[in-house]
């Protein structure tokens, strides 16, 4: 699956997007539990619930199943306008 | 209609263009949005605007449809600008089109709410040494 | 700055001439008001505005002023035609410029609703074989 | 003192503005009363109260004293915008 960074988060993954195995990876909180991992950095925002997370171009507001073509996008609090 | 783009826009050339075909509406309410030059206690030089383009379409569609609803909208038009851009140009247009003011003044402030709630657009403000990003305060 | 006048003027131009010089406004909410083809179950050819020139601008002045009061406005501009106006065209335009949104929607939705109560401008609305003056129906 | 006319009064005027003399009319109620006599048709909306009032370009809300030098406008319900 693809993972789509935005704003500040890409200076924690030093990338903008990443492809991560669907195997291990069944939900959205799984994910959650990989990325705390991965990026230390990330955990405390992810803790706090201040993130956004879509998946496939739509918001996201409880734990969901993920699949191996969804692209899951992890994003903060919008600021545009 | 919905427009993502860098270039600016002229906001007569742009609202005449869906007007000059619709002589039921009496009423345009429009918002522009712009780059302040100061903003949390910093002085702004620009800003680079991201956009999570995939997604900002479905939307600010979903954000149209739902005012549509409320609203007797007869059309409506959001153009939102991305990367960089200095102080005073443009960010966003909304405008409203309706038959009466009411109606074109409640959905513009509706769409405008809900795009700066749910839009998928995030601001780096650029300083003298240094840059932010933003956390939105509405 | 108020305008009163019979020629039609260009949304752009007359926002970015306020606008340019002021680069700690981020938010302009406008209204513009059209001659509608249809009202009261007619169809609108075109219409007559009269105005009391003398009255008009210390009536709009006196709006602007509270509107002042009562939001934090860094400037306001207000334009409004009279004389002859075919269906299509533009009648009105009221542009609030502030730092932030909320305040620039309510001057402007206020300023509009005591304009269309006080401001001393009648409509003649022209139809195929006949006209008629409206009554104000806000 | 100058009275003027606007919208749909002009056509029982028959006038847009014109001079009317001061010794009589002191006040708006009594300019109300000169006008009903000499304009019947204008009579009904001045005895509804539909008409608006200013004395030197200002709104009016009760009956005032007037003078020579008053410009006084009588006209309909405004309907601009």
């Amino acid at each position: 699956m693809l993972i789509k960074y935005f704003a500040w988060i890409k200076n924690i993954t030093s990338c903008d997007q990443e492809n991560l195995d669907s195997k291990k990876l069944k939900t959205i909180d799984d994910l959650k539990i990989h990325l705390n991992t991965k990026y230390p950095d990330l955990k405390k925002h992810i803790d706090k619930d201040t993130l956004r997370f879509a998946i496939n171009q739509e918001y996201l507001s409880e734990n969901k199943k993920i699949y191996k073509n969804d692209e899951i996008a992890i994003f903060p609090p919008v600021s545009g306008g | 209609m919905i427009k993502i783009q860098k270039e600016d826009f002229n906001i007569e050339v742009e609202i005449e263009l869906i007007k000059s075909s619709l002589p039921s509406v009496g009423a345009v309410t429009s918002f522009i949005g712009y780059v302040r030059d100061f903003n949390n206690n910093k002085n702004v030089n620009s800003i680079n605007l991201e956009v999570y383009e995939k997604m900002v379409h479905k939307e600010l569609t979903k954000i149209t449809v739902k005012a549509k609803q409320k609203w007797e909208l007869i059309d409506c038009l959001i153009i939102h600008r991305h990367g960089y851009l200095e102080v005073n140009e443009k960010i966003v247009l909304v405008a409203c089109f309706a038959k009466h003011r009411q109606e074109s003044f409640n959905a513009c402030n509706y769409i405008m709410n809900y795009l700066k709630k749910y839009a998928p657009f995030w601001k780096k403000e650029n300083y003298t040494n240094n840059s932010e990003w933003l956390e939105n305060t509405n």
